[in-house]
């Protein structure tokens, strides 16, 4: 076996960032949808509509859509690749798995999210 | 163990053990005794012959070591025998009775019986009968004064008491006569020594803890008054006054007063006295 | 086992050179008698670690035997209500921090390199530190309760209560302060713990071939180094509060309460998971080793231990879902909080499966894990019931709560510790402890924690409040507390019994060479002080299990680095993702100097708790003399040779710039400042939010002209270090260097000058309105940087007289040159959000 | 009135909010339970059954996310529908379809209050509790009463929580959820019951010192016995009708009383401590702790330090025995 | 050793005087009248929760006390009376008239003398 010292090998931070890109996707569409909702809420914006929906539920399923597109994106690339070449080292094989399957659970999670948006779009009251 | 210890030490510690059982077989055998009630507390029981010396010689030794650096003041001082011989009237006659005149019924059967004083101011200075009154004589009628009689008149009494060996019965009795209108004054000083300590000793003598259990007061279980027990966090004296030195002094004094048909008898507790039972009941916690 | 095995030709030959051995163990040899507290290297600090968590175990037991005690019967007075506030404020305070995120720690300090077949973590003496002011800390804090000084504002230290109106006194600032640095010494050993994970695997240990545990070690240390700054940032922020009344969480004076609550469980809740996840990770590692086969699902297991890690961070108004906040919010974390229980699911279902495919050997590890299973699944549940909001309306903040907290966390912590401790207890001292006690407490511990805290569910659902030292008799709740009580001791027996099984039987062997539960993982090769005789090649999940001969192999010193090349202790640096082999790292050997920085930094902090300023002034520079003295050693001048470690490998024994294992811990360190920043960015616009009129009135934005002078001279400081790096590569003389040093440093200074200006001239002051307090807090804190790159910087001059720092020797140059970037970017960053109302 | 409720959430007043919330809890209970079950179930199979396949697809996908997730996603529906019909808000039209799924139907939900109904206004204070019925709006200051709400049968309430020192939370569990009360803020609660009751409720965040001691009670009556009480509450203390009242009525004035507590209709106005205008009305004594008749009010005028330490109001420490029972005496009058 | 002894010894002399009992009394449900009404408030009271009060004095061992508050002779009948309408027996005592039933009183009295 032959192992090139000094050799670069793959870098850290770009494959940590793809393994992670889709619960990052996840965390960025969950705190969008946390903070518009508060300022609306705080600011009393929450009754405003767009496209007779209420401002809330319609950013909201802006960013679901898009959140949902990107790591449906990432669980493609990743299972085509897995699907690709069958040569792959295992290693590289694990990290596509990683971020596939991140993906998936970022998937659910980022439609749980969802929900609060579309049924509670105006409910700023607190109990 | 015999190899352990060689003879010399052996025949030690044997005698050490022997002196040691004996010690506690005697002791034992008098808390039998006690227990069995074979015992007699009564009055007409007399004591050995053994028992009164050795009593008096105590009573003596003790009272030559403690009174030993009382100085006496002038006892010659104009007015003296008066007072003195009110408070003689008033305190000491019933039990210890004066030249020609009978002890009252309470003095005469008491065991041991009062000495007669003539004598005993014959036989001791004045600082010892000064100790003696002041202070009382435990297992013996002979209350401690200093908590009925003023200092002063303390003194007045040894005044008289000196001059009573040498007194005939018209002589007491004239003085007696041309003391009428005095009386013996209560204490009025401020104790020396302020301590918990002392607060227990007044407490006793005015026999409190024959009514009280009072915390840390060693007594009979009394159960007469309300047991005095971490007074300071009472709210209420006697469930009247709001609990504090003053209103405590002023109930201990004159307890009627304050509660009218309260049980508690009035025992003209000095000021000072009640000020000293106020500040150790307020600190108990 | 694979063919491989006998073809394979191994990275060195047999026989080795005669007094290899002699040397490896000469060089590793650890210091004797009391000497052996000035001990650095893993296997020593990790056992001080971990005995020292256990002792603060105990502690708190005794404190919880109190509270139940008092509560046993209805209206009892035997602990009075201050005494029993202290008393549950400091249960609380000392198992979270004092115990339970120490201890997974200290586990992680004791395993990992053993696991990792490296011989020590990166930076020893960083570790020795963490653990020593983590100790003397410790211990002070828990002495308040004896001296009436405990704090009393329960674990979580809710302002306003917390603070100077409600809170006079030392107490609070003994949390504050003293929790607030025991968090500083958890990060310093989170940066270990991640660099050592990613940079000294054995080669071949790519990420699919990490064993669980050190997967969880890895995620659970990212998330101290983003959890823990919001609760440093909070305590700061309250100290500085209760000390000169900067109002942050004064609502009459524009602050918030509630900011505080956001800031403590940003951090609480991930904190949970950070205690959780290393007990899953043993639970992995232990149930395929008593299963007898590999972890089913691992790939899942790895992906569930991630995500946890994420979402863990999305969950943190779950615990205020009481407070008012809007319907919708809530419902937001509603949701977090039960996506999070997937991946828990996962893993309990992989560990199912991995149960049902082996054959179990039921040895007292696996009973504690079954006990794991049966406690931990509730506390799930009733974690997942806690999820849903309305429900939690009911039962927030009462004894269902407690029962919940104590089912996951003794669950899914503790056991899988006890399992750990028994399961590992051979790999410190070559033999097993004792099946007979072990069993015992197995036993007493799953009863006595069933009987002690099941029935809180039904005390919390009666309406019992949590916190309350004393309640009526005509509430029903008296025969629960009764049983909890009588739980709560027999709970405590059990855990004296493994205690006491330990004293016995533990004893730490120089030497070991055993297996006993056939497990597959590297830490079951022969070990000594030096870790492996050699440093294997691995290629698979299990090592031992597929390379039959890998014990001796590896023993006989046939792997990679089988003696000390250098002469020092070292260990190899590989490569973060592909694990090849880099550069041969030299380690430090004992030292005093980490106890007296460790000592030297307690006292510092604890002395200005009491307000001694003298000695808290001394314990600073006995801290920051030894630290320097020991960083100075640091760093050694190359050998400048290429060092064979096997097979043909050659390495440096020396790397510098953006490869160097110093890089990494830099980077991490701004990491952590980065995020303490951003949570003050949004304590910021948190006020805005809160307020009707930003900024309030009568003050006004920070003046533009002199800000921009600010971020001017910044931008300047920085780009003054990044042209010295260009000399530096192409070898200036010194002088230009030391100079370009000193001017960054002045050049930081003015831009915090012209800053102060700024908000000076705007007659903004800190103790009036939050807006204020918040704006000189950034300014302080960017202060706080720049007093640290004048420091580092001087620190680097003094190197480069030393004639210590040049092309390829340049690590400090290039920390000072981080952190002055890092600096740089900050203070704009805090000039663009003093601005940001004018913006937006 | 009849018996008195435990503070317990398991006794759902009928038509209450916690009637929902313990519906949900069943929910949960019995859910949880089949899970417990059917897991430990399976790990004590997997344990001591050997070497079985156990397919990752299966065990790891089937039982470690599917399952989850869809159970997860009904309940997450589920207690959105439960915590908006709680909540007395207005419902959007999505909102209401979840609501209809579900079955739970109008009646079971609280309604927001009609515009201009009863609101109350409650202060948290270490450690009692402020009340202030608001009954013409803007009107706070004319019914004013302590550790006790009344609220008539079947109509929302509107609860105004506050606080004027630390966080405080409200909580009946046998009407509802807790609700923390927090420093500058206004959190609202809306409460409703059909059966009438006394409900014991206690503060439920930890506010220092004597949190074990701050309780307070809901009294449900019929509108009109809650009319009476109201206008009976509007008036001021009547003046004391013989010589034991009046010694009473000096007695407080004598003492420290009059800087801390209110008694509408005299001079006393210290705005501190508790209104006592009809304390002799109330239910309990210091915040739920001690029952209301004149042994406990001497009791606790005398020694309020040993029934709840550190408590802002001092022992009376000048009251005679007669004074203290006059005083007392005269309180209890005030009905 | 000789301590002890004499305790035992003096344990078995048992003293017997007056006894005072309330016929028809309850102590068990005197006790539960006593946690309701909560005299507790004021006086300690052994066996009933939270009864520490120091209002007015400590009931300990009350069987043996000699007096109801310093005026009485401790009798059943007194005490009974004094329970439910203390000042018509003490004008000035701060312990009011409690309203409770006979029966009540006559419970509390027998808990009250149940305490040796």
């Amino acid at each position: 076996m032959s192992i090139q010292a000094r050799h670069e090998g793959r870098r850290f931070t770009p494959t940590a960032l793809f393994i992670c890109g889709g619960i990052l996707i996840w965390a960025s569409d969950f705190l969008a949808v946390y903070v518009i909702a508060a300022l609306a809420c705080a600011k009393g914006w929450a009754a405003l509509t767009i496209a007779g929906m209420p401002i809330v539920a319609f950013i909201g399923t802006i960013l679901t859509i898009a959140a949902c597109a990107g790591t449906a994106a990432i669980l493609r690339i990743g299972l085509k690749r897995l699907q690709a070449n069958g040569r792959l080292d295992a290693s590289m094989r694990f990290i596509y798995f990683l971020s596939a399957a991140i993906g998936m659970l970022a998937l659910i999670a980022i439609l749980f999210n969802a929900l609060p948006a579309w049924f509670l779009a105006t409910e700023c009251l607190p109990y | 163990m015999p190899s352990l210890i060689h003879k010399p030490t052996r025949k030690v510690v044997l005698l050490a053990a022997g002196a040691f059982g004996l010690v506690v077989l005697g002791a034992i055998g008098a808390f039998v005794v006690l227990l069995s009630g074979a015992y007699s507390t009564a009055a007409t029981t007399q004591h050995f012959k053994i028992t009164h010396r050795l009593l008096d010689a105590g009573l003596k030794f003790s009272v030559r070591s403690y009174a030993n650096g009382i100085e006496v003041p002038d006892l010659s001082r104009a007015g003296m025998l008066e007072r003195g011989i009110a408070c003689y009237r008033t305190h000491c006659v019933q039990c210890h009775g004066a030249p020609g005149i009978a002890r009252h019924a309470e003095g005469r059967g008491m065991l041991p019986i009062a000495s007669d004083l003539a004598q005993s101011a014959r036989e001791w200075p004045p600082e010892w009968l000064y100790y003696v009154t002041r202070k009382g004589v435990r297992m013996s009628g002979m209350p401690a004064w200093e908590f009925r009689i003023s200092n002063e008149d303390l003194w007045s009494t040894i005044a008289f008491l000196t001059q009573l060996p040498f007194m005939t019965h018209r002589d007491y009795v004239e003085l007696d006569a041309r003391s009428r209108d005095l009386s013996c004054r209560a204490p009025t000083e401020v104790p020396r020594e302020r301590s918990p300590e002392y607060a227990k000793v007044v407490f006793r003598q005015y026999a409190c803890h024959s009514c009280h259990r009072i915390e840390g007061v060693v007594g009979p279980k009394s159960r007469v008054g309300p047991a005095l027990v971490d007074w300071s966090r009472r709210k209420y004296v006697a469930g009247v006054l709001p609990n504090n030195e003053e209103n405590l002094v002023r109930f201990i004094r004159d307890p009627q007063a304050v509660s009218p048909h309260s049980l508690m008898p009035k025992l003209d507790v000095a000021e000072v006295h009640a000020r000293e039972m106020a500040r150790y009941l307020m600190a108990l916690e | 086992m694979s063919a491989v095995d006998s073809a394979r030709a191994l990275p060195n030959p047999l026989p080795r050179p005669p007094d290899e051995l002699e040397r490896l163990q000469h060089v590793w040899k650890p210091p004797k008698g009391w000497r052996l507290l000035s001990a650095v290297n893993n296997t020593y600090i990790g056992l001080f670690y971990t005995g020292a968590a256990l002792l603060f175990l105990v502690l708190g037991g005794i404190l919880a035997l109190l509270m139940r005690t008092q509560l046993a019967v209805p209206e009892n007075d035997l602990v009075d209500y201050d005494l029993y506030n202290q008393l549950f404020t400091m249960h609380g305070s000392v198992m979270m921090f004092l115990f339970a995120v120490p201890v997974i720690e200290a586990i992680g300090i004791l395993l990992l390199p053993a696991m990792l077949g490296a011989r020590d973590l990166p930076f020893p003496r960083l570790s020795a530190y963490a653990f020593w002011a983590y100790f003397a800390g410790g211990i002070v804090f828990f002495g308040t309760i004896f001296f009436d000084v405990a704090p009393d504002g329960g674990w979580f230290m809710y302002p306003p209560l917390t603070s100077f109106k409600f809170s006079p006194g030392l107490r609070s600032d003994f949390w504050l302060l003293g929790i607030g640095f025991i968090e500083i010494s958890a990060i310093a050993g989170a940066i270990e713990i991640v660099v050592g994970i990613l940079r000294t695997r054995p080669p071949g240990m790519t990420l699919d071939k990490m064993p669980v545990y050190v997967w969880a070690m890895l995620i659970v240390g990212g998330m101290i180094i983003f959890g823990f700054p919001p609760v440093i940032l909070a305590t700061a922020l309250l100290e500085l509060e209760r000390a000169f009344h900067w109002p942050f969480f004064v609502a009459e004076q524009g602050g918030d309460s509630l900011l505080w609550q956001h800031l403590f469980w940003l951090f609480g809740h991930p904190d949970v998971y950070i205690i959780f996840l290393p007990g899953a990770g043993l639970v992995s590692m232990i149930v395929p080793a008593m299963a007898r086969t590999p972890l089913v699902g691992y790939k899942w297991v790895v992906l569930a231990i991630v995500v946890t890690g994420f979402i863990s961070f999305a969950l943190w108004v779950h615990h205020m879902f009481a407070t008012g906040m809007p319907h919708l919010t809530t419902s937001f974390f509603s949701a977090a909080s039960m996506a999070v229980a997937i991946p828990a699911g996962i893993q309990v279902f992989a560990w199912l499966a991995t149960l049902r495919r082996g054959r179990v050997q039921l040895a007292t590890p696996t009973w504690f894990i079954l006990g794991f299973f049966g406690i931990f699944v509730l506390g799930g549940l009733t974690g997942v019931m806690l999820a849903v909001a309305p429900y939690d309306w009911q039962v927030h903040d009462t004894y269902f709560v407690v029962a919940h907290l104590h089912y996951v966390v003794i669950g899914g912590m503790v056991f899988p510790v006890f399992a750990g401790i028994y399961y590992w207890a051979p790999f410190v001292s070559g033999k097993p402890l004792s099946e007979r006690m072990g069993k015992w407490a197995c036993a007493l511990m799953f009863g006595g924690f069933n009987l002690a805290f099941f029935p809180m569910h039904i005390s919390g659902l009666l309406g019992m409040p949590r916190r309350v030292w004393t309640y009526s008799d005509t509430l029903g709740w008296d025969t629960w507390n009764m049983l909890s009580t009588v739980g709560a001791f027999v709970l405590a027996l059990g855990f004296a019994i493994a205690l006491l099984d330990l004293l016995l039987h533990l004893r730490p062997a120089g030497k070991v060479d055993t297996n006993p539960w056939q497990a597959g993982t590297l830490e079951w090769l022969p070990l000594d002080d030096y870790g492996v005789r050699s440093i294997p090649h691995v290629e698979s999940r299990e090592p031992l299990w597929d390379q039959s001969q890998l014990r001796e192999e590896v023993d006989s010193g046939r792997h990679y680095l089988p003696g000390t090349l250098t002469g020092e202790r070292e260990t190899i640096v590989t490569s973060a993702i592909d694990a090849r082999p880099e550069y041969l790292l030299r380690l430090p050997g004992p030292s005093w100097l980490p106890v007296f920085a460790g000592l030297g930094t307690a006292a510092f902090f604890l002395c200005l708790t009491v307000k001694l300023f003298i000695p808290s002034m001394i314990g600073a520079v006995v801290a920051l003399v030894s630290i320097f003295k020991w960083l100075w050693q640091s760093e050694p001048a190359s050998t400048n040779r290429l060092y064979d470690i096997g097979s043909g490998v050659e390495l440096r024994d020396h790397m510098t710039g953006r490869r160097s294992h110093s890089w990494w811990a830099m980077v991490v360190l701004m990491l952590v400042d980065g995020t303490i920043f951003s949570c003050l960015v949004f304590a910021y616009f948190y006020f805005w939010t809160v307020s009707t009129k930003w900024p309030p009135p009568p003050f006004d934005l920070p003046d533009g002209a002199t800000s921009i002078a600010a971020a001017i001279a910044w931008s300047a400081s920085a780009a003054v270090l990044a042209v010295a790096h260009r000399w530096l590569r192409a070898g200036v003389r010194r002088g230009a260097l030391i100079a370009s040093l000193v001017g960054a440093a002045m050049l930081a200074w003015m831009g915090f000058a012209l800053n102060f200006m700024t908000l000076s001239d705007a007659n903004v002051r800190p103790d009036q309105h939050a807006y204020g307090a918040v704006i000189y807090t950034m300014l302080a804190w960017q202060g706080l940087h720049v007093a640290l790159i004048t420091l580092m910087g001087g620190y680097t001059i003094a190197r480069v007289l030393a004639g210590m720092v040049d092309d390829t020797r340049r690590n400090t140059f290039d920390n000072t040159r981080l952190m002055s970037y890092y600096t740089a970017a900050q203070g704009l960053a805090a000039l663009f959000v003093m601005h940001s109302p004018s913006v937006f | 009135m009849n018996e008195e409720h435990l503070q317990s959430v398991l006794h759902a007043a009928p038509g209450s909010g916690a009637e929902l919330l313990s519906g949900l809890g069943i929910v949960l209970y019995v859910g949880a339970a089949l899970i417990f079950v059917a897991v430990i179930a399976l790990v004590l199979h997997a344990t001591f059954t050997d070497r079985l396949r156990a397919s990752t697809r299966a065990w790891v996908v089937g039982g470690g996310i599917v399952f989850p997730a869809v159970a997860l996603f009904l309940l997450l529906n589920y207690s959105i529908a439960v915590g908006s019909a709680v909540s007395a808000i207005e419902s959007g039209s999505a909102l209401r379809l979840l609501l209809d799924c579900f079955r739970i139907d109008s009646k079971a939900r609280i309604p927001p209050p009609a515009p201009g109904s009863l609101r109350i206004h409650v202060d948290g204070k270490q450690w009692w509790w402020d009340v202030r019925y608001e009954v013409r709006s803007g009107d706070t200051s004319s019914i004013v009463l302590a550790n006790e709400l009344r609220v008539p049968l079947d109509e929302p309430v509107e609860l105004l929580l506050t606080t004027s020192d630390v966080i405080h939370s409200f909580w009946v569990p046998s009407l509802a959820g807790k609700v923390d009360m927090i420093p500058g803020r206004t959190n609202r609660l809306v409460i409703r019951t059909s059966e009438p009751g006394i409900y014991r409720g206690q503060c439920a965040e930890y506010c220092g010192g004597q949190h074990a001691l701050m309780a307070l009670y809901v009294i449900a009556q019929p509108r009109e016995e809650f009319e009476a009480w109201l206008t009976r509450q509007a008036q001021p203390a009547e003046a004391p009708r013989d010589d034991l009242l009046r010694s009473g009525y000096d007695a407080f004035f004598k003492g420290r009383c009059p800087e801390c507590h209110t008694v509408r209709g005299t001079p006393a106005d210290g705005a501190s401590g508790p209104d006592l205008t009809h304390v002799g009305a109330r239910h309990a004594l210091a915040a739920g702790t001690l029952r209301n008749h004149i042994g406990t009010m001497a009791g606790w005028i005398a020694g309020a330090q040993d029934i709840k330490p550190g408590n802002p109001m001092p022992d009376s420490e000048v009251y005679t025995g007669r004074e203290l029972r006059a005083l007392s005496a005269w309180l209890e009058s005030l009905e | 050793m000789l301590p002890i002894a004499a305790v035992l010894l003096l344990g078995c002399t048992h003293e017997s005087g007056y006894e005072p009992n309330v016929p028809g009394g309850n102590a068990e449900r005197g006790r539960r009248a006593i946690a309701a009404l909560e005299c507790g408030v004021c006086h300690e009271i052994p066996g009933v929760p939270g009864a520490w009060g120091h209002v007015g004095p400590p009931l300990v061992a009350y069987r043996g006390n000699v007096y109801i508050a310093g005026k009485q002779p401790n009798r059943p009948d007194v005490l009974m009376r004094f329970v439910r309408d203390a000042p018509s027996l003490a004008p000035d005592t701060a312990m009011p008239a409690i309203a409770m039933s006979e029966t009540q009183a006559r419970d509390i009295a027998a808990y009250l003398y149940s305490l040796e």
